[in-house]
């Protein structure tokens, strides 16, 4: 009956893996035993009416473990980045669909834009070589999970904003020579919309993990809505119950 | 052991803790933690008479102790509701109330004829909703337009009728006595406060309705004044609710004068609220000795 | 550096932050902390036409996020307000606001002459009070006595009169129309909404006068909502609060069409709070290139 | 011009005297020297509106620290009694009056109820042998900082509600045959009320420290109220700044 995790979790580990973006393994056996790639957890945060919404950046069912990867943009992240190891975390996880990876021989481009890397972590792990990574940061001293990335057997390539790193522009940039099959993306609405259209064009399949501000995380209030492409015309789907991801043909790139 | 059975408008529920409306969906996400006959009802998501998109998103923004939601009434329609919805939370051994908003009386007439064939309990009027742009907000905010739309459903309701009020009033003991006055069966209230955000960085409303309704915490002193002076001008039972997340926060609004009560913003922090609040309530009436929760209701005693 | 000053119907503040009324005394308390130059103005203790006891105690009651008391206006009375805090008050280098409230217009006319012959600043007709039984709330819940006891004081009061709305009403724009068409120089807004919580143990009202005034972080959505639903009908500058306790809320409280702020309940965790509130201000402005902070005023841009 | 701490200190020691009850030694130097017996401090509660203020039950000018015994009542205190050392808690120190001890040559009566004995101690201090103290608990595993008053040369007599300690009964029955100068109590309005009368009747002079719910705690919002007699008649005066000391016979004792 009971399918989600609220009892108090331990953080065993964190680290600050880049200025403002920290990095914790959460004690939670059961969720992680549910979790796949790209599902999300509600964190509870001491003292604030709703839960914080991060995506599972790391599933260890051996060690019944959870990985986050979150970045602090404001009061109940930055609660979050003070909890220390050995620290209990109430979460509510497994949350959302994750991604439909289908045939992992498929030559794979993940497409990640800053925070929007962690999630594809776990979901590139099962392609190996067969993934190229596309992600582009604000800065060098933002990059974050390129070792992580690589070590999945994971091509990676990187653009900075400012150059400071890797190429200097967008994420598009990066892959206008690559042939891929299949394209896993994160980040922001902008570039998940451009690569959608690109992924379009090519005639390839197209996941995206959006966000929306949420209540419940369960589909219970309706809170999270995403206008969805219908039979019957446009609708309003929900984040974190028919997504985070959602089919890029689904989406209705407003804006 | 005390009852904590309690009757509202000739409905038994087998405990006073009600889902709120809109916070619960039609109960399906919430029966993964546990067995809905926990609550002594659901009240389900607002309903139209058509299937209704909702507003566009954001829909969603945190307030210091509560939160705003600008959901609008997105919902698949009262016939989708009794086909689809209906029978399977018919079994779950709580009692279903149906909440209902238009956008003309004649709608709200309807959709209670409609109900009064289907297999819930009790109807919920809400004339109180602040996100639907005509009707809604307007019903709940005077004593005529109240009255109008009470009586008008009274006529073809054959289920017990319970009102919700909105608490965006300047007399709200007065919109309670015009109510009751129409034919309530019961009151229930309140629904939220409306309020606003704005995000710094972009100088716009958080929620993209500009302004979303209250609920949570904060709003719990509110509620409680609210239901003590509507439920000492009336004499029909009031169902109370607002910011309502222990079980202290219950044995409050059953003493200011509610029969029963609802939560809903609470199920969002804790999922498992209602087993908490209802061990916590049963542990108090035991010390307390207090043989049924109904001796509660409106035992304050003003000063 | 960004220029913090502004003007409120002719009256400059040396920066946006306002004491609010109640929350600061006469000032005397808070100079031990810091100078009272540190803030743009000082709202006084409510004041009436003679001394007034207030209410029993307890006069506070704690609720999630927030307060309520029923101190009803416990006050010195007006002319010993002028004799013995006023002289040191107006050489503390902050602009000093009168805050008055009477059972009838005679009593609010009087005071209002009365003030025009002192050195305040500004007089600010408090229309909202909830505590008090007579008057004081009546006033500010219609829209003709708010008019009207406006109208009266505005031919007595030689001083920029600025009107303090009560959040405890239907409709909030009408009223400050009507206040405005009264001839007020400027709308401070809102008072405390009504609330009220329970003893479990005694089963009375925490409040001896059994409901209070709901201030602190709570409120806050419904005071932006409320300024921007306000300031958009009148051409009168806004002073707004309500639940201000960060910069942050300061900078949301401007876009949504305040001209300047007053802060209160934050006072009582954090005495220091105008100190933090400032600097985090000026640290904005400066860090967005913004060059004076008047030019943040109603700049929100709903969807 | 700045009379009062608001900034952080630590809390240096904790411990658990008698179920619920709680003892604990904070270092803040600045109001360590400024405080005097029967002086409060409000404690700030993270997540709550409103201080909580507890009496100063002893002054450590030498170490620059405040004891404070205080009493679970509610979420507040709990989550006070959650701290420990090393912790940083920010409390506004010291406020109200004090007791005015005048002359502690004489015989000087302490009276108080339950949780209304800490403040006493300090003030009890300086009087030595002339002091004895009254004091009733609910029961023997209520019974607090007995020792402590000893150690100053103080004799004293305890009655519990059970009589599982001492005598069995009131505090009022256990001075029936003492001789005193002077009164200083804390406690319970009844038990204030009942001591205030027999000092009356004995024309002694009696000092008392209440309680009222407060919020700025300085004298500013007028919130604590407490009936006083005065020269026009009755008036309100504020705990936090008025008292929480006074003198009995200015107390409206109603009810
Ligand atoms: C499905 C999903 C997965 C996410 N995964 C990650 C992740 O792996 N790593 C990461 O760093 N961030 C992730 N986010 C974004 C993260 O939830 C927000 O940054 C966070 O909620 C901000 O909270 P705050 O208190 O710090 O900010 P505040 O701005 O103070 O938050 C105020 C309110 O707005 C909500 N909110 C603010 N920004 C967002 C946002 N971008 N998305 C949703 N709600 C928001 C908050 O949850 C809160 O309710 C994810 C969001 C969603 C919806
Ligand atoms: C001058 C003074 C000195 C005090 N000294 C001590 C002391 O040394 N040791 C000790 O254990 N207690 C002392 N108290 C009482 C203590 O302040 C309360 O027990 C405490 O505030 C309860 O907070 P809570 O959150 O646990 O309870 P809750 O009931 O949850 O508190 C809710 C609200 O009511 C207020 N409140 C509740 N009870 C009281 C009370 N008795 N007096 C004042 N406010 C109250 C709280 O401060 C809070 O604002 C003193 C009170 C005063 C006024
Ligand atoms: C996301 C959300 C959706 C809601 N939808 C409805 C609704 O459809 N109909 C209704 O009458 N009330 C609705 N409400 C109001 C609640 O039923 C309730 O009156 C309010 O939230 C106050 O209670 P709470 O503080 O316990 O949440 C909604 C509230 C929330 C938070
Ligand atoms: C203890 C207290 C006393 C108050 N007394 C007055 C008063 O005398 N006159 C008045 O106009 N407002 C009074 N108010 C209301 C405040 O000025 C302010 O409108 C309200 O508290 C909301 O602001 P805040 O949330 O920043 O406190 C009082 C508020 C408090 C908490
Ligand atoms: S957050 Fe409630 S439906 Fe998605
Ligand atoms: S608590 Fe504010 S005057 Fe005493």
């Amino acid at each position: 009956m009971k399918s989600y995790d609220t009892a108090a979790c331990e953080i065993l580990k964190k680290a600050e893996i880049a200025p403002g973006f920290f990095d914790l393994t959460v004690s939670c056996a059961e969720a992680a035993r549910k979790a796949r790639a790209g599902q999300f957890a509600q964190f509870l945060v001491p003292g604030k009416t709703l839960r914080r919404p991060i995506s599972i950046c790391g599933i260890d069912r051996a060690n019944g473990t959870l990985r986050f990867v979150f970045q602090v943009r404001g009061e109940g992240t930055r609660a979050l980045s003070l909890l220390n190891p050995g620290e209990p975390v109430n979460l509510l996880a497994p949350l959302g669909n994750g991604f439909d990876l289908g045939d992992t021989s498929r030559r794979a481009l993940f497409v990640g834009g800053g925070i929007g890397v962690p999630p594809l972590l776990e979901a590139a792990k099962p392609f190996g070589k067969n993934a190229v990574l596309a992600a582009g940061f604000r800065s060098r001293d933002a990059v974050i999970l390129k070792d992580d990335f690589e070590s999945t057997g994971c091509e990676t390539r990187i653009a900075t904003d400012d150059g400071s790193f890797g190429r200097r522009g967008l994420v598009l940039d990066l892959i206008g020579d690559l042939a891929f099959d299949v394209v896993f993306a994160c980040g922001p609405k902008p570039m998940l919309r451009a690569i959608a259209k690109l992924a379009a064009e090519r005639g390839v399949p197209c996941y995206v993990s959006m966000e929306e501000r949420m209540a419940c995380g369960i589909g219970a209030c309706l809170g999270c809505a995403v206008k969805l492409r219908g039979e019957n015309g446009d609708y309003f789907g929900h984040v974190c119950k028919d997504g985070p991801v959602f089919d890029a043909e689904t989406v209705v790139w407003e804006e | 052991m005390a009852d904590l059975q309690v009757n509202i408008a000739g409905v038994t529920f087998g405990n006073p803790l009600i889902a709120a409306s809109g916070t619960f969906g039609f109960g399906r996400e919430f029966a993964q933690f546990y067995p809905l006959s926990t609550l002594g009802g659901v009240a389900c998501k607002g309903l139209t008479l058509r299937e209704r998109a909702g507003n566009p998103p954001p829909r969603i923004a945190e307030t210091p102790g509560g939160m705003l939601n600008s959901v609008g009434l997105q919902n698949p329609g009262v016939e989708h509701f009794i086909r689809e919805d209906l029978p399977w939370l018919r079994e779950q051994g709580t009692a279903v109330i149906a909440n209902i908003a238009g956008n003309t009386p004649e709608e709200y007439c309807k959709m209670a004829e409609r109900l009064s064939e289907a297999e819930v309990d009790m109807v919920e009027l809400n004339i109180s909703c602040p996100n639907v742009k005509q009707g809604g907000a307007a019903f709940g905010t005077s004593c005529e337009s109240a009255a109008a739309v009470t009586a008008a459903v009274r006529r073809y309701c054959k289920k017990p009728l319970m009102v919700k009020l909105s608490p965006n009033v300047t007399d709200i003991g007065e919109i309670a006595a015009a109510v009751e006055g129409a034919g309530a069966d019961a009151l229930s209230m309140i629904n939220t406060l409306t309020g606003m955000r704005i995000d710094l960085r972009t100088r716009r409303p958080i929620l993209k309705n500009n302004t979303g309704g209250l609920s949570g915490p904060a709003l719990l002193p509110v509620a409680l004044r609210m239901v003590w002076q509507a439920s000492s001008r009336v004499k029909i039972p009031v169902v109370g609710l607002g910011g309502i997340s222990t079980w202290r926060d219950v044995v409050e609004m059953l003493l200011a004068g509610a029969s029963a009560v609802q939560i809903g913003t609470v199920l969002f922090s804790d999922p498992y609220a209602p087993v908490k609040i209802l061990e916590g309530l049963e542990a108090y009436l035991n010390e307390n000795e207090i043989p049924a929760v109904s001796e509660l209701t409106g035992k304050v005693k003003p000063w």
